[in-house]
């Protein structure tokens, strides 16, 4: 049931409002709401009861194993959350002088300066507001550096065709055309199809290392020659950064510029889709470019801001108030509670993990995508055979999952293997927890053999069924409204 | 090891199946000359006790002020209920609910969260949410040029009355579309952007026309006539508001004959803490119509196979990861956290409750300004109608008397000559519900003394 | 699954201790542990989904509709929760200095001068950290007055057989005699039965009003007056205390000493069980018996505490360190919110909902314990009837009650009243609440007509179906331990 | 109406069913006289945003001192985990698990906080607690007098060591139930409680002795000989101990040749903040023959009627609201909020971690009396080993260094020459974990400079 439809006309249990309606006689009439908003009218119990039992629908990282490739669902460590929120932070104005805004910034130029360390990285921008915002910031900086040098022809954007789609839209988005470059059989870009993509009309290539299919692209050091050598520049899309946290830095491996999703390799919340936080790194080229604001420390050792004035060849802002500081503080406390040498486990372990899982399926008779490859912190296995066999897809599986309490791998992505799941299980999850997986994906797979409408028509268990997609987009429902007269 | 569950004796036998001698072996696909030696910019981890302790001392030496900005983010009570429920961990930490089957919660929150905003804004549909209300507004830039189908043009009229952090951000985000943001600046004695002014864009056709109700200085504008002077043009309208002014304004739906196409926004009124400036959130509503052109993500009603009512993410053909390089937008996250919060803020506050709000703001800063005003040399700068922001005059550099506030720990508002030059030494200021008699009438007392003293020197 | 099985030696993936151990080497081998505590080891993540889940099999206020009669199970507000954990209040030691105290000192000051002017009474101490301490504390003090006036023959408490087995129990914790008083069949205490109890044996008597049967006693006024001329005292149980609250005041009704559950009526949080909080109130000649600490406002306008120096009559301290402070604050806090306008709404809207509940179900046709009597904030239906019937038990309704969504009320309690349900809805449910209640009442009844072994076996929809109490009692495991050799 | 959700509506409507004209009427049969006025000292109601606003300024006032005092309660590290986890909902607002079906959460918290008190203590068995360390001791003597069948007294030896409000609680709530209550003092050398000293109490027979560990100067008891001293007297062996110390030193269960019968203590330092002295929980253990003598909730393991495992409250036979005059306690509640945080907590530190905790604790106290001793005319008055508090004698009185420390934000430690004048000017110091060497330091230097004061004055 919808709050909504909980909702009474004049009901107002609530202290949360000024106990009376201050005077407000002067707005003028022509101006003013004619009739309330059709708000839901509830108790404070009311909504409490309505959205904790909400909650209690979801699957999450705090109840589930949720092995979701590529969007590295770890352990987010309650002490983020709770020193975030301390008062003297969430009270803070984004405009306060920065007199009242040193502790702040201590935390954010330590971040800066972590992530330039841990990303082999000249200079870190914390602005962006999420990963996409990341990358639109990091292809539009190398267009500026372009563009900079008088350099207008390079308008194409290389990205491989197991890319996020966010790569390609981003570079729409800064003006770019795409360019797809073809994955090979074994997993790494078609060096050969690269060397005859590139030109004088290359602006770059994005590139995610360990890639999108879950293997770390040994050719990188000739990618990075060949689009160098024509002009461009290498972009790093950070999806996968924690599979090398600490390990292989991209600034080392030629990258120019690169994003990092901080609600990934970080574990700021995932938040049921977000708040994200996509900040960027460059080499010493790029810098004038960053988007604003940036911290910098003085003589004085106080903190102060960059801002358009002070970085005139900017990029820009990305939001109005330069970024999502919330998420910031909550990545920079997990950094220092990790150190160095946590950050290097964190691949560490999430490599174990993840071939670790891997070797268990295949062992299990599932089929990997790149069966001769070392996983990243990802894998892929395709269930082509299985779905042959029994008439029963990836979907099917994935949804079978959910009965066995575990939350689906993504599914269908990368597009170019066909029937795939795309595990990743990250460094958090306990040994018992993969051994578990294994487990039902064999239960399952004996029941897409025995009793395949069990795993067509699954989930079972949860308070719905599978849900019609097709209806949902055809008889378009997407807000509440009063019936007609009411509100 | 923090976070790390593994025994030596998990790591041996995984190791054991794995097939490897170390988990050294299993980086050995990455070429040896790029292996990371040594994270130099990276200390030693601390353990929870002592990254408390840090972060305690770091929160506390940036002090409590007393807050009279709002320039974009206001200093709203939030009910003890919203953060308590939003942080628990099965919104925390779930993510984008691709499996609908396993992410009800959060797609019910989605879908009464779009259902709040069209009740707000009285259009007919709301995606999930963007980034922040600057961010929305460059999307929504981009959306209505895409949606016009009766000029086809990349004009863009865009007041100077619209906060100029938005149009910065706009310009940033949109500067690589060929759209042509073209400004149009406001009356100097109302803060109005008038019917004249927008007339100085000249004749050529444009595809939308951005009406910020309240602008950026608390001023109300005629946006009935906005309106309907931008759609006679067959151009399209965008308004940006501030939802708890909703609980009073005439929302967008309502404007004019026909009603705005599209709003945009900054949530951060509904729950969120000023946090320094994010996460907040960016909401875009707009009419049917234009729905396809709508990005980010949206949340429908659907069936399940027994008929039983359920939620799922819908129109996901308009979205990068299907559409790719044709999406509506490279945005892949919403902030979903964020619209928890705001979600059960409004159910918590109801209509009533926002408009008590609204009119607790607006009284308390008439009252702060009516008593700023009485400080010799310190005078409203525009005439007309406003929400809860005001523009006042200086008889002194606004810098100068900021940074005197602040040592009294009073944020005395938002220096607005630095973006407005024209203005002189103005100065934004904002009292929310939170501001006390006491605290104004301390503002009120530092002000004149600063003055003085400023007037002496 | 238990933590405990969810353990592997050696593992430990937190943060939270200190990250090397100190050296502790000076202390003696013989007083030293030889083995560590058989305590879990298991990850934050573990430890955090583990409870998370757990969490979830819980019926709670925040998930539920749940009438338990005389436990006053009404919303908690959360503001109540997060202003009692402000840091300074969390932070502050029980023995710090009165210079450091001053802020939660005003609010226990306001708190008992809230509580003397809600109950009629001449002074109020916090000290007891629970409802039954209170009592203990009150009965105490009664002995104490006795003791003063060196009457110490006075060793018999009258308690009506309705009320709550604490009463019995605290007396006989007091050194007190217990002697049982009829109810009569309208509800009220058999005031002929009390005549011939009282006389110079009398300590005197212990009474809830309104009544565990749900029904004020009328004839309060003669109670009183009977046991005040034999020379009894009058202690009021404040179980019962939102069916009044500023309605009436017990020190008004002639009552010498009151104990208040503030879990109950000031809404502080139910916890599983606890922590409780118990004020007692007291009449001006038992002020000197009263617990310490107290908390008092000197002629400069700070506080002080009174402790046994100040108070040397003081029955004395009834926990180490003064009292549930956490708790006392949420009733602060609550307390402030209501004001006296919002603590008269308690009882009206709680009585209202309870006489809606009786009269919905009384015509729905289920029997009321006391048909003529108004409900306090709650009422008793029996199911004798159902029971003969159709073999269908109190219990089996309660139980299948969990089914539909709905915590069962109190059974068999009182226990004078044979097949009953005391069922309290509370001032803060909605009205949809109880009609739905009511509703799946019927539901049931239809059932045990037709279907009763649907009814019998319920629970069906919960995690577990019906436990084995009787197994729990006789094959006794109250604690999880290491398999032999292993801890 | 803060609250409550009624409209208009519903009241009508709902009155109608009951059949009165106002809610007024059903108030009719309470005696028109006892009607009560008017609340005069309640004020009116505030909105949560004063609350708020309010609180926010009565928490602030008291500063945020440094706190050196144990003598209870200690000023631990908490996990953040630990209190989100135990203010969910459905732990926060669920009551006592009467339905067991509808609370396993809470059932199964119960019996593994059981567990891990039994793991701690050694014992066999541990109720579902009680309210606090005193209280619980207050129990466990009675319990003692009640379980021992081999001499009938109701003598219980009662050590001076034991912290002297526990030793007021304990005859505040036994004092009706003709327990006599024998002290029995310790050596001033040592600060120990000696077996000579024991004999002091003579030679009638006595139920219990009981057996502070550390005691509340912080020394550590001779455990082993005291228990089977009192053993072989007949009498039972009650053992208080802190649960942290337990990490590090022989639980209860392994004292002597028997181990102690029963063992109690408060469980604060486990996951409860200070917050000014509760709510806390205390603990009680036993040996397995005592369990019918264990006051209090218990929650057993069972099946249901599939045989799934699941849990249960048992032995309720004992209990007040089964047994009524005839109950083991009048314990009603337990602090089932409290055992949760303290549940998590245990789960989260693990063994290892409280034995790191308690490790640290014991090396910074050692530190601080060191550092403090170098103070002139500071000096340590116990020499047998302790565990994280110690006695220290001051050259002035103790009260006014406390109240001079205090002007500068150090809580100097608890005044026990207020409670044992025969120690003369003597306090009691503590550093938990959490006390960094710049405080440590700080305390030094502001110890020795109002001691250089005093002696000046």
């Amino acid at each position: 049931m919808l709050i909504h439809e909980q909702s009474r006309p004049g009901r107002r249990a609530t202290a949360q409002a000024p106990l009376e309606t201050a005077d407000h006689g002067d707005l003028p009439q022509a101006l003013r709401r004619k009739q309330r908003a059709a708000l839901p009218e509830v108790s404070e119990l009311q909504a409490v009861r309505h959205y904790t039992r909400l909650s209690q629908q979801n699957f999450s990282i705090d109840t589930h194993f949720y092995p979701l490739g590529s969007c590295t669902m770890k352990y987010n460590p309650r002490a983020c959350n709770s020193l975030a929120s301390l008062p003297g932070f969430l009270a803070r104005h984004p405009a306060a002088p920065e007199s009242h805004s040193q502790g702040i910034m201590a935390c954010l130029h330590e971040l800066q300066d972590m992530l330039k360390s841990v990303t082999g990285m000249h200079a870190v921008s914390l602005a962006p507001a999420a990963g996409a915002q990341g990358e639109l910031a990091g292809v539009m900086m190398i267009r500026a550096y372009h563009d900079a040098r008088g350099d207008h022809e390079r308008r194409e954007m290389l990205v491989p065709d197991a890319a996020h789609g966010t790569n390609p839209a981003s570079a729409i988005m800064a003006g770019f055309k795409v360019r797809e470059v073809p994955t090979g059989s074994n997993g790494d870009v078609d060096i050969a199809a690269l060397r005859d993509a590139v030109g004088p009309q290359t602006a770059g290539i994005m590139l995610t290392n360990p890639s999108t299919v879950g293997v770390f692209d040994r050719s990188i050091q000739a990618i990075a020659k060949s689009v160098h050598e024509a002009g461009g520049l290498l972009y790093y899309d950070g999806a996968n950064l924690n599979a090398i946290l600490g390990k292989v830095r991209p600034g080392d491996m030629g990258f120019d510029v690169i994003h990092m999703n901080l609600h990934k390799t970080f574990s700021t919340p995932h938040g049921g889709g977000g708040p994200g936080a996509g900040p960027v790194g460059v080499s010493k080229r790029l810098e004038p470019y960053l988007p604003i604001p940036l911290v910098t420390q003085g003589d004085d050792e106080r903190y102060h801001w960059l801002d358009e004035d002070d970085r005139p060849e900017s990029i820009g802002r990305m939001t109005a108030f330069g970024g999502n500081m919330g998420i910031l503080l909550r990545a920079y406390i997990y950094a220092r509670m990790l150190g160095a040498e946590g950050m290097r486990r964190v691949s560490e372990f999430a490599t174990l993990n993840a071939n670790y899982l891997q070797a268990r399926l295949r062992d299990a008779g599932f089929q990997l995508a790149y069966p001769e490859r070392r996983a990243s912190h990802e894998f892929i296995i395709t269930l082509k055979k299985e779905a042959k066999a029994f008439d029963v897809n990836t979907m099917d599986f994935a949804k079978r999952l959910l009965d066995y309490g575990y939350h689906a791998p993504t599914t269908y992505f990368p597009l170019l293997v066909p029937e795939c799941l795309l595990i990743e299980p990250t460094e958090t999850e306990p040994k018992e927890a993969l051994d578990g997986f294994v487990e039902s994906m064999n239960k399952i797979r004996a029941e897409a053999e025995n009793d395949p409408e069990t795993v067509k028509q699954a989930p079972h268990s949860l308070p719905l069924r599978r849900l019609d997609d097709v209806r949902a987009a055809r008889q378009l429902d997407v807000a509440w409204k009063p019936a007609e007269g009411t509100a | 090891m923090p976070f790390i569950p593994h025994t030596d004796e998990d790591i041996t036998g995984m190791l054991d199946v794995i097939g490897v001698d170390s988990i050294d072996a299993l980086f050995d696909e990455i070429p040896k000359e790029l292996r990371a030696k040594e994270l130099a910019g990276v200390p030693s981890g601390l353990s929870e006790m002592e990254v408390t302790q840090l972060l305690q001392a770091r929160a506390r030496i940036d002090g409590e002020p007393t807050c009279f900005i709002g320039a974009g983010a206001y200093d709203h009570h939030i009910p003890a209920a919203v953060w308590q429920i939003t942080t628990r961990g099965e919104f925390y930490s779930a993510y984008t609910p691709y499996q609908a089957e396993a992410s009800q919660g959060t797609l019910q929150v989605l879908y009464e969260f779009q259902s709040m905003m069209t009740a707000l804004t009285g259009l007919d549909v709301s995606n999930a949410s963007l980034y922040d209300g600057a961010s929305a507004l460059a999307e929504a830039v981009l959306m209505a040029v895409r949606a016009n189908r009766k000029v086809k043009t990349t004009r863009v009229l865009m007041p100077r009355s619209v906060h100029p952090f938005y149009r910065r951000t706009v310009r940033s985000i949109v500067q690589h579309q060929g759209i042509d943001l073209v400004e149009v600046d406001f009356d100097t004695e109302t803060g109005q952007t008038t019917l004249a002014h927008c007339e100085t864009a000249g004749d050529e056709p444009f595809a939308a026309l951005v009406v910020p109700q309240p602008n950026v200085f608390g001023v109300l504008e005629d946006v009935n006539a906005l309106t309907d002077w931008a759609q006679s043009r067959d151009a399209l309208v965008i308004g940006v508001v501030n939802p708890v002014a909703l609980a009073l304004l005439s929302p967008p739906g309502d404007w004019g004959q026909n009603g705005a196409d599209i709003a945009c926004g900054e949530g951060q009124p509904l729950g969120m803490p000023l946090a320094s400036g994010g996460p907040y959130l960016g909401f875009l509503c707009c009419q049917q119509a234009f729905i396809r052109q709508l990005p980010g993500r949206i949340a429908g009603k659907t069936e399940d196979v027994d008929g039983k009512v359920g939620y799922t993410l819908t129109l996901q053909a308009r979205e990068q990861h299907i559409r790719r390089s044709k999406a509506t937008s490279n945005i892949c996250t919403n902030q979903g956290l964020l619209v928890t919060a705001a979600t059960v803020h409004m159910a918590i506050l109801g209509a009533e409750g926002l408009e008590r709000v609204a009119a607790a703001c607006l009284a308390n800063t008439d009252r702060l300004a009516q008593q700023l005003c009485e400080v010799p040399g310190v005078e409203p700068i525009f005439e007309a109608p406003a929400f809860h922001e005001r523009a006042l005059r200086l008889p002194a550099p606004t810098e100068d008397v900021l940074a005197a506030l602040a040592e009294q720990d009073i944020l005395g508002g938002f220096d607005l000559g630095r973006e407005y030059p024209e203005l002189g030494c103005a100065l934004l200021v904002c009292a929310t519900e939170r501001r006390t008699d006491a605290e104004i009438a301390a503002y009120r007392e530092a002000l004149a003394s600063t003055l003085a003293i400023a007037e002496a020197a």
